[in-house]
């Protein structure tokens, strides 16, 4: 067991810290368009997006450990995201390295590492919810061309998307249920397709509808085989391997918690020393510095050769778990405060937002009964 | 004994939801909610002429010469659809009046909160979530017989269309030293402020007063010796909320229960599994716990007055605990449709998170269920 | 809604009082059997042992709200149980009383009334946990006689008791599940029933399993008709009505854990101005009164004509829920002191055996889910 | 960087489960715990031959010079059978000794400690529970270069059997003048009182001092400044207990999943419904969160003193919430048939109960990481 790191890869925490010193945007900056697009094109010079793949591809073959500084140090300065394609470069990458051809990768790489596209991602449909491979969209080939019908639902940032990253219907479910899911990239230009927000309760527009009507698409744009799409989008999908980042995220929210903590009263006496708050938030403090533990330990049984597995649904069901009691002691500290909109008020309303994001805490616990301890399925 | 309601409190439940769910179906809610006041003036007049407003106010003043158990059936119907209406206001400042008021101040004051001519609501602290003497500090010089009243109410419900405000104000350095006044919304120095809250069918803003004149007249009481009346509106105003809270979380669990009946996922509907099933099972335990402890308190408010403040803290504290987990669990079961704001489910998220400390959140009421329990 | 009783209530609680003023043991003396049987037979005189059962049958035919009154008083005085034979009264009794032949209920009722009779009851067999219709018992008729084989298990009592109250099957389950079932009454001397402890982790013997070996029982000890014997039985289980005794229980254990908290210190200042001390007690109390009143309102549905449902799950399913928190702050405020044996110590252990008793927490969230929110089963 | 065991580690893994399996089966254990003493001479000989007990000690002193990340694995391995031994007494008495004793105190007291002929414990605070200097009250009377000792320490683990005990006793007024000595069970003035506890497989009792004499020699450190000494000792006795619960826990988790594939109802395997598999869930949740924590401090403890604290609780905390849990929810799960002696689910609750408050339980580290975390 060693926390220490190698000489090289402080001299690269270094490198990082130097680079934020030198280029990160002030904290007012940080929501301005064109001060995080200077950004990202110094990060993508050094090859930080996209650092975890492989330089042949254009990616920064960075090692686990430089990549955990990386996003350690990123964390630690309150930067913005590595890159501005999210879904893109955290799925639709990593799948286009692993199932896509040469001219593929050719095609989508360098536009995708150098934000000049943005992808969304088509997975969910209508009344299917957690069960994805119910899927009904259907795409019939003609000739060289598939026919894509049907319909994909909380589609994340549909109306600004350039390319969907999605799963459709190649042979009917009663057929073959997984094996009949192909995975198209269609561009969101294409004749046939209808973008459709659903506002949020937040008033924010951030998922859509997706409707498909005989939308045409070559069959060069298939990714890995057809009726493979399956292992591709759950490949993708796996594609998060340590769980630090839900660590990280947990992280922020208990400063900010302790610091709501200590300018908030409770019964008149200051509420950092009642004795309910004090040990309340030690056990969500004990809880996240587990979590960010969690995350090192995957990490490490990467490091030592043992492929990535289902442990990550530790610190997303922590994650889950933790959110709500959490904001539920901010809105009770704020008390009538909390009718005020601000961080928690958002965070109390939308933790679902996030809960669902991750797969619901019921999801992840019947993932780890059934796939880690073994139990039969439901 | 009989812990139920009788045939005419059933008579005027079934009333009160055919009334609401023609007259104040979910569309209406979110129309009114949405408008720029928050407030139906249509809906409101209609209110006052069935006679909700007075149903527990003397029939001499207006009045029905009902009680609180009505109230509780009344109260419930409306957390149900989310009411967006003065009505808890209104029904808790004619209560303080009844209460504390003279004669003739119930005479001159009454009859309008009962007809709905006028929009009554209690501004009683002045430190939010302190519902304590020492939470009282609004600033008094003597004049003459009467006061002058200086300073702001914050989190008043329903400012924005009240017409009568009943303030407690500071008359002395000791604790209790409290008074309570009338102070009408047309007065000289009075302002109000509103901003837009968590739940936009429960309007509240702040309550300015600058150098408000209140005449002898105007005093609930003797200045000085308001303590026990704040006390009991307050507990009156738990009993009602916690009322409202019942309602919406009964709503919501109906939702959520017929959402898990119908929606069919690898297979079957998601009510079979126990996942599901069991918080929805924990949801209709709190709230038959929360319909208990309440009821009880009704009937304590009409008949054994000393056991109200135990009562009613046992019931919103747990109303506020159990509200607050059926509404986090309700739309955690509705999965991403309960995110969207065609859903209703979201509305009554943010109802929840409102009623959970108004008049006081369970961190308050279970430490003074704890006192009044012998700790 | 009116909580007040009316005159005649009224002087029948005064009676109750006058009766324990005059004859409860003091507290020392509540463990004496001869003490105990003294209080039983003046309480039988009165007719308050079987209280609710009909006077032609040797009950008391008290009124729900004199029944209610009965038990709280007794509840209030810390008096032992109404009669020494708890399963006899609340099970085989009422079953007897409706299911029983004239000559059954004049052969068993007055024995059971008098305590001269001691009864258990045989439902859960090996391996079938709560699935009591799954059992194996088998009862073949031979002339005016059933042949019993099989075996029960927790069979509470089974080493003192003289009768058995048991369900056997008459019908393979596989034509008949639920129709194959019957009820018999066995006198515990039968030639045949082997009874074996099952010592408990408390080291107290209290359970047992019950072995039958060509047990020959007459015709005539049959309760009800043949193949009738769940309804018997589920009828019989169904008795405790209101869930007021659940209350009752839990109202005990509050004052004591009230009181151990007095008496406790945290942090080295008397837990009772610890805060997470007192929201948790207010919690429980809220939630005991609750379940008080939640009684009391099953016992008004009763008085208005109503039946009695499924309600009582709910105060069950609190009891469960309340036990275990109650006894891990007890524990806690005990610190080491609660490595030493007594009253938590015992209930921290036991708990299971109360939550078993009543169903696990998750039975009772299966039958509030299904039979009153009417989800599908599972 | 590595957060993981070496191979090394993972080998004397292997070496310790199969002794244990073979030498201490769960029969074994019974057996020991129902003994008067609740001690296996034979089996603690084995423990010392086979080098456990030395593992962290200086290799010139008898021990092989191993460090926490090693005793980690030892205890989890000793948790996961119960072992009745007093194996982390003996390992804590040696790790106060190293850690605050002289070259010649090592010398003369390790040896013995590691070969496992004389046993020792620790015996540190007055006032259970209170794990803070003013917790410290035994009474001290110069006496020459050293001190008499007079009074009691409560709850002393492996008191009945220990021949070395590390006592933390009172030199002065001000909160942090306490000191450390040696006492052995042979010294005039030394008496044990031991009673059954809740886990008959972790014996205490209470350790009577009657003017025992505590030579100059005998002290760790200079009396009056031991504080940070005690602190330490403490913080290792919670690290020990806390790998010892992550064993256990980790058994009885594998004995529920066992019997909820095992057990049919209602047709069915109960580990199919929500209702078994999601507390099953959450006891895997929890159990790695004690072991990333736990697993952490014990590198600390080698490489990165300051953080021990901090960690710790952190670790224990979680440990003594959750563990008690997984208690609670594996009997749960086993039905009646986790009520029967018989059944060895009932141990590890027992377990769980006794090492909740060993050390400090949620309530005290808790607090603690607050403070630590700057609240």
């Amino acid at each position: 067991m060693d926390f220490n790191f190698e000489p090289e890869e402080e001299a690269f925490r270094q490198e990082v810290r130097a680079f934020i010193d030198a280029n990160l945007p002030p904290a007012k900056m940080r929501q301005d368009p064109k001060s995080i697009a200077a950004w990202n094109a110094k990060l993508a010079e050094q090859r930080w997006i996209g650092f975890s793949w492989p330089r042949q591809e254009g990616g920064g073959g960075g090692t686990l450990v430089q990549q955990f500084i990386l996003k350690e140090e990123m964390a630690n300065a309150k930067a913005p995201p590595l890159g501005s394609d999210f879904m893109g470069l955290a799925w639709v990458g990593p799948a286009l390295i692993r199932h896509g051809s040469e001219e593929q990768k050719r095609r989508f790489l360098p536009e995708l590492l150098a934000g000049k596209s943005l992808w969304c991602t088509g997975y969910s449909e209508p009344d299917i919810g957690s069960d994805l491979a119910s899927l009904q969209t259907r795409a019939d080939r003609e000739g060289d061309e598939y026919v894509v019908n049907g319909q994909k639902i909380w589609t994340t940032l549909a109306h600004l998307a350039s390319w969907i990253f999605m799963m459709v219907r190649t042979t009917a479910e009663s057929e073959s249920r997984y094996g009949g899911i192909t995975c198209l990239l269609i561009p969101m230009d294409s004749a046939g397709i209808e973008v459709q927000p659903i506002p949020s309760l937040m008033g924010v527009h951030s998922f859509n509808q997706v409707f498909f009507e005989n939308v045409r698409v070559p069959v060069a744009n298939r990714l890995g085989a057809e009726g493979e799409g399956w292992k591709v989008v759950m490949g993708a999908l796996a594609n998060e391997r340590s769980g630090i980042s839900e660590a990280t995220g947990m992280e922020r929210h208990l400063e900010d918690l302790k610091e709501l903590a200590r300018r908030s009263t409770r019964g008149g006496r200051p509420a950092t020393s009642d004795s309910a708050v004090r040990q309340e938030i030690g056990r969500y403090e004990a809880r996240i510095s587990a979590m960010r533990l969690n995350g090192i330990r995957n990490l490490s049984k990467q490091l030592q050769g043992q492929p990535p597995s289902t442990e990550t649904s530790v610190n997303k069901y922590l994650r889950g778990a933790l959110e709500i009691p959490m904001s539920n002691l901010a809105m009770s500290l704020l008390g009538s405060e909390s009718q005020e909109s601000g961080k928690w008020q958002i965070q109390s309303l939308a933790f679902h937002g996030v809960v669902i994001g991750g797969g619901t805490p019921n999801i992840q616990r019947n993932i780890i009964g059934e796939r880690i301890l073994g139990l039969p399925k439901d | 004994m009989n812990f139920g309601f009788d045939d005419q409190q059933e008579l005027l439940r079934q009333e009160i939801r055919k009334l609401l769910e023609e007259r104040c179906p979910m569309e209406e809610v979110r129309r009114i909610a949405g408008s720029e006041s928050g407030h139906a003036p249509e809906l409101w007049k209609q209110l006052g002429e069935l006679g909700w407003l007075g149903l527990a106010l003397p029939e001499e003043h207006g009045g029905a010469g009902l009680g609180w158990v009505d109230l509780a059936v009344v109260f419930e119907e409306a957390g149900r659809v989310l009411l967006p209406a003065p009505l808890v206001s209104t029904i808790l400042a004619g209560a303080a009046i009844v209460d504390a008021g003279s004669d003739e101040q119930c005479r001159a004051r009454l009859p309008a909160l009962a007809d709905g001519s006028r929009i009554g609501t209690l501004a009683l602290f002045d430190a939010a979530d302190q519902p304590i003497p020492s939470g009282v500090t609004l600033r008094a010089e003597a004049d003459g017989q009467g006061f002058r009243l200086t300073g702001e109410k914050p989190y008043v419900a329903d400012a924005g269309v009240a017409d009568l405000f009943v303030v407690a104000f500071r008359s002395g350095k000791k604790a209790q030293e409290v008074g309570l006044a009338l102070v009408d919304g047309e007065a000289d120095g009075v302002s109000v402020e509103t901003r837009a809250g968590i739940d936009a069918t429960r309007r509240q803003g702040t309550l300015r007063l600058d150098g408000v004149r209140i005449a002898a007249d105007a005093l609930l009481g003797a200045p000085g010796d308001a303590w026990p009346a704040i006390s009991r509106a307050f507990d009156r105003g738990a009993a009602a909320v916690t009322a409202e809270m019942i309602g919406a979380a009964e709503a919501m669990l109906e939702m959520t229960v017929q959402y898990a009946k119908d929606r069919i996922q690898f297979g079957s509907p998601i009510g079979r599994y126990q996942g599901v099933k069991h918080p929805l099972a924990e949801a209709f335990v709190d709230i038959e716990c929360m319909k208990s402890l309440l009821y009880y308190t009704a009937w304590a408010l009409e008949e054994s007055p000393d056991e109200v403040s135990f009562s009613v803290s046992k019931a919103k504290g747990l109303a506020s605990e159990a509200f607050t987990q059926i509404g986090i669990s309700g739309i955690q079961l509705h999965g991403a449709i309960g995110y969207t704001e065609a859903s209703d489910v979201h509305l009554y998220l943010r109802r929840s998170k409102w009623a959970r400390t108004a008049f006081g959140d369970e961190v308050f009421h279970y430490d003074r269920v704890a006192s009044l329990g012998g700790l």
